[in-house]
């Protein structure tokens, strides 16, 4: 059955199911997250994750869209600045990113919702963390249609 | 079946319709034949007419119908893999649902101008599409229109569709002639090099026929010279043309030549009535 | 004829409201639009004409009209496009009343869009005539009375000051008029003087305006050369090729068609597009019109000439709006001029 | 005639005659008060055409991107706040300065005909005069005279740069601001509204827009040969009329444009619903002027643009260990 269903219904269910997209760095926190699975580190199954060959890679637009499509949470992982397998991707990413949470915040999107975290290959237990917390701040603040596309059906 | 459609009321409105075979002309080009769920073909057409084919969740494009009216069956449709929803499209398979509007346009005049006339057919690579309705609308028709000579070109011997037709079908019929040509000379064809334009002076046909031409822009414009060259008058050359189109019903606004709208007016124009017209196609 | 005084303007509002949607040009941030009524809105029937033109009333922004499903491999459309509640526009002005006329001619043309027929046969327009036409106005260029309000309108108004006079035009407007009985009063030799004189001072202030007689007769004769001539370089090399005049305008009507959803769910819609943009024409082996001195070329040759030649009548009524949303100042009035050799 | 118009159709006449330009960007009148236009002239006979008054809004430096392709050197009269855009326009690699030749026109401030309209002055208008703060509106029945700057675009009283920051040629003496306005008042306005507040704001203000991309057009800096709302293949355009979609257009033309934007507010002129884009723009200068030192990237072209640079010890907001006081 490829019924779905509408998400008005999902979200009004008492079980809140929050969504969260990582979009992971190859060289770092992509490790990281494998780290943490080899160590048997629990972090929760909502983290959809997507690889990416440097966080500056990342463009606001594929935040946004996630946002769009059913996201309740976006976070970027990237390498430690100082780190990046590309010398010096990370510091753009830190520039951008400061303005454009900023930008989101001053729209009215919680900042729990948009995060950055710099992961190494060797912080699976920080990735782990960082995943488990960003789910409990997102459980906090519960179902929100911000940023959402009304239109958008989340399949079962 | 939970299904719960509403009538449908608006010409935009598509109707649910099963690809029933798919045959591999080339590399990027396939026939898609068509059917109702129940069976059938979707609606009634005359050659030439087009078609608007749904993909949801991709979108819509407009086709012309390849089949013959006088197929009770089935429409078919050649589609060359160019843009978004031809892409999906060639990747779905048989027994796969599409949605299907039609059909749209004009028509080439086979029950009045063509009737008991001679008939030239000039085509180039997917260009034979509309026009391959129209012959085989004639073929079932036969006694009613003269002869019949098609010149019918492509880059190579592998980018010729429907080969069945061009090869074996046609060939055989009476007072009928193919007249094969490809670009480049590849080892393994016997047949015509050059170009369509430079073929149709070259096979010195009487100018006392009706032409139909469809193809690539380019040769459209070039053969419609070379056909003025061996002594055709506009007025006795029809083609068929391709815009951007997403109603299909001349509201959009944006298949216009000059004040013609191409889904509604045409696609088939008589030439000296194309000349008419500002030169923005 | 009748009059409703302007005290009771509130109660007139109040009672449609109680029947139909009600829309009327509401003021907010400084902008006046047509929007639909709730007690307590700054109506704002004074500004002559509202920012945005009211034909996203008839033909909405974004329509969704068609919504798809797979249901077991099955694919099944549903069509959920059109309008089922009845409405009331008031105040619109007679320009934006004879739109509604030009956009049926494209509309109600066969095959008739459904969803658009159903919008247009449950409004009821009730047009204002304007008794302070502006500069920017140049509606009798098109044969368009600013003093008396016909072309798609249902009820013709006219604001005399201390109440406004009131006169059925259509069937539904007599029924409108018969729903509205407590409120509309009966009026006397006096109102009907009054009239005389606002029409007589709207022809006057009409004949003051630098516009009124665009010559139009000059051109559009012979598509061909008109499409051929030199102007239109010239014309659009200051356009930026944004969509401000097509959207704002009350006849533009094309539209795009897309697709919205995932794996053959979800739904089909029709969106305002604009002849300005690149991606307007733009297929998968080319585009025709590839310079904006060819788009800004369709957007004035379609609607002087090409809409002209196919229902009879120019796609534009003089509204004005392009004429002060445009950017740069590029509008129809000076493409007319230019056309007819200045 | 205006003194500043005399001067620019000799300047012109000259430039062109000599050859020192091919072609020359200024404005000419049209045919009603308000009607200044941008033109692209060739013929010294068009010169005399050339007009400055309080309308020529429009800011030139964007046409030089596809006027240069056509021709080799340009002549253009530029304003304080356009040429804030022309350095921005060298900044990004998009024009050749090298072949441009600038006149340019400090501005006392650019009227603002819907203001006068509002007003009720319009009526029978043959001519608006600037002078300074000066306006003289020349109608049917006489002249009536105003001093001060309430016609004024919104834009303009926030003028931070009247006299151009680059020229060739100065048409007239600076312009002197003496009212130091506060720069960022509407940003921090609505950084202290609450959250929700914010959100329903901005979301009610978005929702006005009707895609007709005049914002993005205008705006001198848009300059993407294809933009990605224009790019099918890019995935990002839809022109459904839906919250999220503003929403998405919104923020990302806003930050499009961040480290780049000059703050001339041409966004917010033209756009036909009033959303009050000049706002997005001027948050994301002020946290790059508060984070990243004054963004005056515009008057310096030698120095690279904030977003197009960095220091390894930059502000960090998203490493645990330096978070601090800032939120």
């Amino acid at each position: 059955m490829s019924l779905k269903l509408e998400e008005k219904a999902i979200s009004s269910k008492q079980q809140f199911e929050p969504l969260i997209v990582a979009f992971c760095c190859n060289w770092c926190s992509y490790a990281g997250a494998d780290l943490a699975g080899t160590s048997r580190l629990n972090y929760p199954a909502n983290i959809k994750i997507i690889k990416v060959p440097c966080s500056c890679r990342v463009s606001p637009n594929f935040v946004l869209r996630a946002f769009q499509r059913g996201a309740d949470g976006v976070i970027i992982a990237g390498c430690h600045p100082g780190d990046c397998h590309y010398s010096t991707g990370n510091y753009f990413t830190r520039r951008r990113f400061t303005l454009f949470a900023n930008l989101l915040e001053y729209v009215g999107i919680e900042r729990e919702k948009f995060k950055i975290e710099w992961i190494s290959a060797a912080e699976g237990n920080k990735f782990a963390t960082v995943m488990n917390e960003m789910l409990d701040s997102i459980n906090k603040l519960g179902p929100s249609r911000k940023l959402r596309d009304g239109r958008w059906i989340r399949q079962q | 079946m939970s299904c719960n459609c509403q009538k449908n009321v608006d010409s935009l409105i598509p109707q649910v319709a099963v690809i029933d075979s798919i045959r591999k002309e080339t590399a990027d080009v396939a026939t898609f034949r068509i059917i109702t769920p129940a069976g059938g073909k979707s609606f009634d057409f005359l050659p030439g007419q087009c078609a608007m084919i749904s993909i949801p969740p991709i979108g819509e494009a407009i086709f012309s119908i390849t089949s013959s009216p006088t197929e009770q069956r089935f429409l078919e449709f050649s589609i060359k893999k160019c843009g978004s929803v031809t892409e999906c499209l060639h990747s779905m398979e048989i027994g796969s649902e599409v949605g299907i509007r039609g059909p749209y346009g004009n028509h080439f005049p086979v029950n009045d101008v063509l009737r008991g006339r001679d008939l030239l057919f000039i085509a180039g690579g997917i260009g034979l599409a509309p026009l391959r309705s129209v012959i085989n609308y004639i073929m079932d028709n036969r006694r009613d229109y003269g002869t019949v000579d098609i010149i019918y070109g492509a880059r190579s011997p592998e980018d010729l569709v429907h080969q069945e037709d061009i090869m074996n079908f046609w060939p055989k019929q009476i007072n009928t002639k193919v007249h094969l040509t490809v670009d480049r000379a590849v080892d393994g064809w016997s047949g015509h090099v050059g170009f369509v334009p430079s073929y149709i002076k070259e096979l010195g046909l009487a100018n006392n026929k009706v032409a139909l031409v469809c193809g690539p822009p380019i040769m459209i414009k070039l053969g419609l010279q070379a056909l003025e060259q061996v002594g055709f008058k506009r007025e006795q050359i029809y083609t068929t043309l391709e815009l951007k189109m997403k109603c299909g019903v001349g509201k959009c606004g944006r298949c216009n030549i000059g004040d013609k709208y191409v889904c509604k007016d045409g696609p088939v124009f008589r030439c000296d009535e194309l000349q008419q017209l500002p030169d923005e196609y | 004829m009748k009059q409703v005084y302007k005290r009771d303007l509130e109660r007139l509002w109040q009672t449609i409201s109680e029947h139909f949607e009600l829309y009327l040009p509401l003021e907010q941030d400084g902008k006046v639009n047509f929007m639909p009524w709730k007690q307590g809105e700054n109506v704002n029937i004074d500004r002559l004409k509202t920012d945005l033109s009211p034909k996203n009333i008839i033909f909405p922004p974004t329509e969704t009209y068609l919504k798809f499903r797979t249901v077991n491999k099955r694919l099944c459309f549903e069509s959920v496009g059109g309008k089922n509640d009845k409405y009331v526009v008031f105040g619109m002005r007679p320009c934006d009343a004879a739109s509604y006329s030009i956009l049926d001619k494209v509309f109600l043309q066969e095959p008739i869009d459904r969803f658009y027929e159903e919008r247009r046969t449950n409004g009821i327009i009730i047009s204002l005539a304007c008794s302070e036409p502006e500069e920017t106005c140049f509606c009798s260029s098109f044969g368009i009375a600013a003093d008396n309000p016909v072309l798609g309108t249902d009820i013709a108004a006219w604001d005399i000051g201390e109440s406004i006079l009131w006169q059925p035009k259509s069937e539904k407007g007599k029924k409108l008029t018969g729903i509205l009985d407590n409120i509309l009063q009966d009026t006397s030799e006096h109102e009907i003087i009054a009239l005389e004189r606002l029409q007589q001072s709207i022809r006057e202030k009409l004949a003051q305006l630098p516009w009124v007689d665009l010559d139009l007769e000059i051109i559009s004769n012979n598509m061909k050369e008109m499409f051929e001539s030199k102007v239109w370089e010239e014309l659009s090399k200051s356009c930026l090729g944004c969509g401000v005049c097509t959207f704002v305008c009350p006849t533009c009507h094309c539209f795009d068609i897309q697709d919205f959803g995932a794996e053959r769910n979800g739904e089909r819609f029709r969106c305002w597009d604009s002849c300005m943009y690149s991606d307007f024409t733009r297929m998968a082996h080319g585009n025709p019109r590839k310079t904006q001195t060819e788009r800004f070329r369709q957007r004035f040759m379609h609607k002087l000439v090409y809409f002209l030649n196919n229902n009879g009548v120019y796609a534009c009524v003089g509204c004005g709006r392009c004429v002060e949303k445009c950017p740069v100042n590029m509008n129809i009035v000076k493409v007319i001029k230019k056309l007819g050799g200045d | 005639m205006d003194k500043t118009t005399v001067r620019m159709q000799q300047i012109a006449l000259q430039t062109l005659a000599n050859g020192e330009v091919d072609v020359i960007l200024g404005w000419k009148k049209g045919d009603e008060w308000y009607d200044s236009y941008p033109v692209v002239i060739n013929d010294i006979n068009e010169t005399a055409e050339l007009i400055w008054d309080a309308f020529c809004v429009n800011n030139l430096s964007k046409y030089l991107i596809t006027e240069l392709k056509k021709n080799l050197r340009i002549g253009v009269f530029l304003k304080g706040c356009d040429s804030l855009a022309f350095n921005q326009l060298v900044i990004d690699n998009r024009i050749d300065s090298e072949r441009v030749v600038i006149f340019g026109l400090p501005c006392p401030g650019m009227i603002d005909p819907q203001k006068v309209k509002h007003a009720g002055l319009n009526k029978g208008l043959l001519k608006v005069e600037r002078t300074g703060d000066k306006i003289v509106f020349i109608t049917k029945e006489g002249v009536k005279e105003y001093i001060g700057r309430s016609f004024d675009y919104d834009k303009c009283l926030n003028c931070r740069c009247p006299n151009p920051v680059v020229s060739k040629y100065m048409l007239s003496d600076a312009v002197t601001r003496t009212d130091e306005e506060q720069y960022f008042p509407d940003v921090t306005e609505i950084e202290k509204m609450p959250l929700e507040a914010r959100y329903d704001y901005w979301t009610k203000q978005f929702s006005k827009c009707i895609k007709c991309y005049a914002c993005r057009n205008i705006c001198p800096l848009c300059s993407c040969e294809t933009c990605v709302f224009d790019n099918i293949a890019a995935g990002v355009s839809s022109k459904a009329d839906a919250d999220c979609e503003q929403q998405f257009f919104h923020i990302i033309r806003a930050y499009h444009v961040a480290g780049r934007c000059v703050d001339c507010g041409e966004c917010s002129r033209v756009c036909p619903v009033g959303i009050p884009l000049e706002k997005l723009n001027r948050k994301i200068i002020k946290d790059i002027n508060q984070l990243y030192g004054d963004y005056t990237a515009d008057t310096d072209i030698a120095k690279s643009p904030p977003l197009g640079t960095y220091k390894v010890d930059d502000f960090d907001p998203f490493d645990g260990s330096k978070q601090g006081g800032k939120k």
